[in-house]
This record gives structure tokens, C-alpha cells and sequence, in this order.
């Protein structure tokens, strides 16, 4: 198993599937609930709303667009949690895309679609999409995480 | 997903989560409604806890559905986080929101 | 990525972690709400609640016992899902033990502890529990599926 | 975890979940309480969804401790899931069970 796993204060998870819809929800609430159990994010409902829907908006977006056939192909989801730092990282190797090319949606006339990207950025500190030429695609969602104040106690003489 | 008629209006109430998985079932439902004319809609959240983007979209949608065949949609209930993400949006200036269902109902009447 | 995501007709994720005792509830709802939709086991509360108790169990002891000291080692968690067939695997690096060395519960006198693998053994259909020479252990769960009529109607002519 | 006090009995509300992560706080809660000697305690798993084997450990070292100290632990409202585990580990016979808070807190008086 990783080499990574080794690491000491901090967690990572990884899990690997083929990107069903039917992993949606059970994995969601795996997100929010390590998210939940967290020091400096527990006591913020609203901060364990916002990396719920951002990973939501992810996988679904990896099940419907980079495989967008029936026979849905491997992602590769993978959560680090340091002191002050919560990674997602979601990786495919579906049809890849220029996020640079995607426009804000215009709030003026909402269409069906086109708000997934916008939230996951709204609601992250940090959101990174790149392709390589082997077709792996990895989306990285980043959030920080305030520091609580019993965790300052402790950093402090 | 929970559809009920009251005083001529037709009442959806959603389950706990609006997603993608969800989405679908409530455009198709709305679809079928709307052949009727007139339909008089109050789509209620009261139990649901998440709502996303194809949820949001979803809800544009059947707006528009109803919209085109005279009738109309008016939102119940919608928790913090459905709240948030309406005002983000601006959707509570498209869709008309009530935390009460029976406002919502008889807003109709 | 495992060459197992590409078989079709059947669902398979994989996780890996340290066995650290944060990740229990998030794994066992992830474990239920999957359960919870498949289809021949979504309609029946009690099986769901026996699968989640069961992997419930298999978790803490692979964090407690099979890994006794305070800095974890490796879990790797696969879940397997045929048509009426439901497996989940808990593979370690921690400490083996002899199963048939582990007594029954005394009902009539019942102690602190000592009933969770009397659980499992009592709520799933397989208990299976394997150690190699070079220190892996791995536990199977297994449960079968009841048919629905939905699955009998598509296999009788 | 919920500490209240009425009629002179203890009542424990225990949260969702009774697994091996809130074991260990229940059972120190006890073992503080039963340094008083007499201690009426309830425990109430009304929103107790979930309860393992641990859980069931802890509520048998709870009552222990308990009577140990002329104290005594009575439980009110297990959900099914808590009933199924009490049943089959013959707990059902070793705790007076209540499927009522106020019943389990006036068997004190
Ligand atoms: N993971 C992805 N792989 C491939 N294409 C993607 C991915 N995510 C987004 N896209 C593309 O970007 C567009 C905008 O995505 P998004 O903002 O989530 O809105 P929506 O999914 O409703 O279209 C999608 O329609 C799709 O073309
Ligand atoms: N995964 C495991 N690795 C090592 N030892 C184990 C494991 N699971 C169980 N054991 C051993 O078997 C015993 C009985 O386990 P169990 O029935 O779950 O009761 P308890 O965990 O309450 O002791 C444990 O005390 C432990 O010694």
C-alpha cells in the first residue's frame, strides 16, 4: 500500500471505483462525515455544506462528462487532511477539458446546467484541473481549514 | 419524491437530497404535469438537506416547463444550504420562495 | 488501476487507509448507503443495519486489535457487489489471530467485550478469516442477496 | 452525550451513535457518577440509531459499576436495531427495558 499512508499527523484516504452514479451518495456522505469529525471544520455547518457539494459537483462531473458512455471508466478519489489543509483529489482518465473555456454562468438567465464549476471554485479556496498526455485528468479541490483555538494553544509557549 | 394534490395545487414534496441522481425524476414528473394547462405547482423542501447544481437546475427547468403552458411554480421550506445557493444564484428573484407551505399553497388561491 | 473495475455487471470500490478510528463512521455510512441501494437489499431495513454492523465490527477490530499501538497501520477495504452476492474484504498488516480459539459469548454472564465477531458470524452468511506467511490477514464478509422479482422475472423465460 | 437530572434520577441521552468511539465516555460518565453511592440512573437511546457491540459492552459495565454501588441503571427506548442485539444477546433479560422515558424514570420513585 502507499507510500503516503506511512505519513504521521495526518489521514489519507484513497478509493478507487468505477465512477458510477450509485457511489454518489454513499460517497458524499463519507466526505461530510470525515469532514464533520475534523477539529477546525466540526463546529462550521456551513464549511461541511460547501466541501459536500464541491465533491459532489466533482464526481457527478467525472460520471457524466468524462465518461459520458453507458460503461463508466476508473476514478481515483483521494482526501488528505493535515493540520490547516483539506485536499480532494479526483482522478479519471475520461475525455479531458479546458476549464478556461468555460464561461460564468450568466445569472441573468440561468440555463439547466453550467453551475457546477462555478460552485466547486465559489466554495473552495482553491480549485486545479490538469491533463496529461497519457489521458489522466486530476481535479484537485483544496480547502483551509481555520485554526481552532484549543490547536493555537497548543502551537503557542 | 411525494406527489399530492390540495385545494386544485399540486404539492411536490422532495426527498433529502436534489442531486443528479434526483434531478431527472423531477423534470420528467414536472414534463407531464405541464401537458395539463395551467398547472399550479409548489415544489416543497422541507426534508430535503441537499440541493446542488443539477438540483438548482432542475427547479430552472420546471419553471420554464410550466411557465410555457400558463402555469407557474412556487418554491416551499428550502433549508440554509438550498437557501444559500438560490441567493448565490440569484434564483430568489426568479423562483417565488416561502418557509411556510400553506403560504405557498395559497398564493394559488 | 485494478484490472477488477473493468468487469462489467458488477460493482467494486477500493479503499485504502490507516485504520484510524476517525474513519469508522464515515466508512460505515458509505458501507450502508451503498447498501442501501442496491437493489435487492434497499427494501429490507434489518439486512442493511446487519451489513453496517458487521463491517462496523470488522473496522474496530482491525483498529484495536490488529493494530494495538497508537499509530495505525494500513486497512485496505474492498467491496465487492454480483448480482446476489455482496463481499467485503478487510485486508491488514497488523496482528493475526486464531478465530478458533476465540470462545462464544457467555450469555449467561455477559463481560465488556468478546461479541463482535459472534455478531458478525451471526448476521452475515460467511465469515472467512485468512493470515499468510508474510502477515497479511485478510477477513471476508459475505451476504447474499435476496432475488428481487424485478431480477426472476428477467432470468426465467 | 446528555446529562440531565429529574426526580433525583440521573437520565444519559446517548447521541446517534453507541459504537466504540462514544463507549469510552459513557462508560467513564458512569464511573464518575457511581462514586456517589445510589446513583438512579436512565438511559435513554431514543436517538440512539445505532448501537455495536461495544455499545452493548458499555451499557453492561455501566450497570456493573452501578450496582456495585448500590446504585441501579434502567433503559428507555431502544430502537428496533437496539432491540434485535439485546434480544439475541440475551441482554433483553439482564436490563429492565422501557419503551417510555417517564415509565423508566418513575420505576425509580
Ligand atoms: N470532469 C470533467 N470531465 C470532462 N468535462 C467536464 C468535466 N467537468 C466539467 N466538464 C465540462 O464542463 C462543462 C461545465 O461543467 P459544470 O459547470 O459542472 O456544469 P454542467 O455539468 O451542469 O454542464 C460541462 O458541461 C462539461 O462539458
Ligand atoms: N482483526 C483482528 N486482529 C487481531 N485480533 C483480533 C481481530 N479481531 C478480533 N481479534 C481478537 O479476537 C478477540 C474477540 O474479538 P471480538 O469478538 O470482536 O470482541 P472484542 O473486540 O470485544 O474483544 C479480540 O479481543 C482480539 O483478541
Amino acid at each position: 500500500m502507499t507510500g503516503i499512508l506511512e505519513m504521521e499527523n495526518q489521514l489519507y484516504v484513497k478509493i478507487e471505483a468505477r465512477a458510477e452514479m450509485i457511489l454518489l451518495r454513499p460517497l458524499d456522505l463519507f466526505v461530510r462525515n470525515l469532514v464533520q469529525q475534523l477539529p477546525g471544520l466540526s463546529s462550521s455547518e456551513d464549511l461541511i455544506d460547501n466541501v459536500e457539494l464541491a465533491f459532489n459537483e466533482a464526481f457527478t462531473n467525472v460520471s457524466k462528462h468524462a465518461y459520458k458512455s453507458n460503461q463508466k471508466g476508473p476514478v481515483c478519489i483521494e482526501i488528505f487532511v493535515q493540520n490547516n489543509y483539506l485536499e480532494i483529489r479526483l482522478e479519471d482518465h475520461g475525455e479531458s477539458f479546458d476549464p478556461n473555456a468555460i464561461a460564468d454562468p450568466d445569472f441573468q438567465n440561468l440555463g439547466e446546467g453550467g453551475l457546477g464549476i462555478w460552485f466547486m471554485r465559489h466554495f473552495m479556496d482553491d480549485w486545479i484541473y490538469q491533463s496529461d498526455q497519457h489521458g489522466k485528468n486530476v481535479l484537485r479541490l483544496i480547502k483551509k481549514i481555520p485554526c481552532e483555538e484549543t490547536t493555537l494553544a497548543v502551537d503557542q509557549p | 419524491m411525494d406527489v399530492q394534490r390540495k385545494d386544485g395545487v399540486v404539492v411536490i414534496s422532495i426527498d433529502e437530497r436534489l442531486d443528479a441522481l434526483a434531478a431527472p425524476k423531477l423534470k420528467e414528473t414536472v414534463k407531464k404535469m405541464s401537458e395539463e394547462s395551467s398547472t399550479k405547482l409548489v415544489i416543497d423542501l422541507a426534508k430535503t438537506k441537499f440541493i446542488d447544481s443539477s438540483g438548482c437546475g432542475a427547479l430552472v427547468a420546471s419553471l420554464r416547463t410550466l411557465l410555457k403552458n400558463q402555469g407557474d411554480l412556487k418554491i416551499a421550506r428550502p433549508s440554509p444550504q438550498a437557501q444559500t445557493l438560490f441567493q448565490l444564484t440569484r434564483l430568489h428573484r426568479v423562483f417565488e420562495i416561502y418557509d411556510n407551505l400553506d403560504a405557498a399553497i395559497q398564493s394559488f388561491v
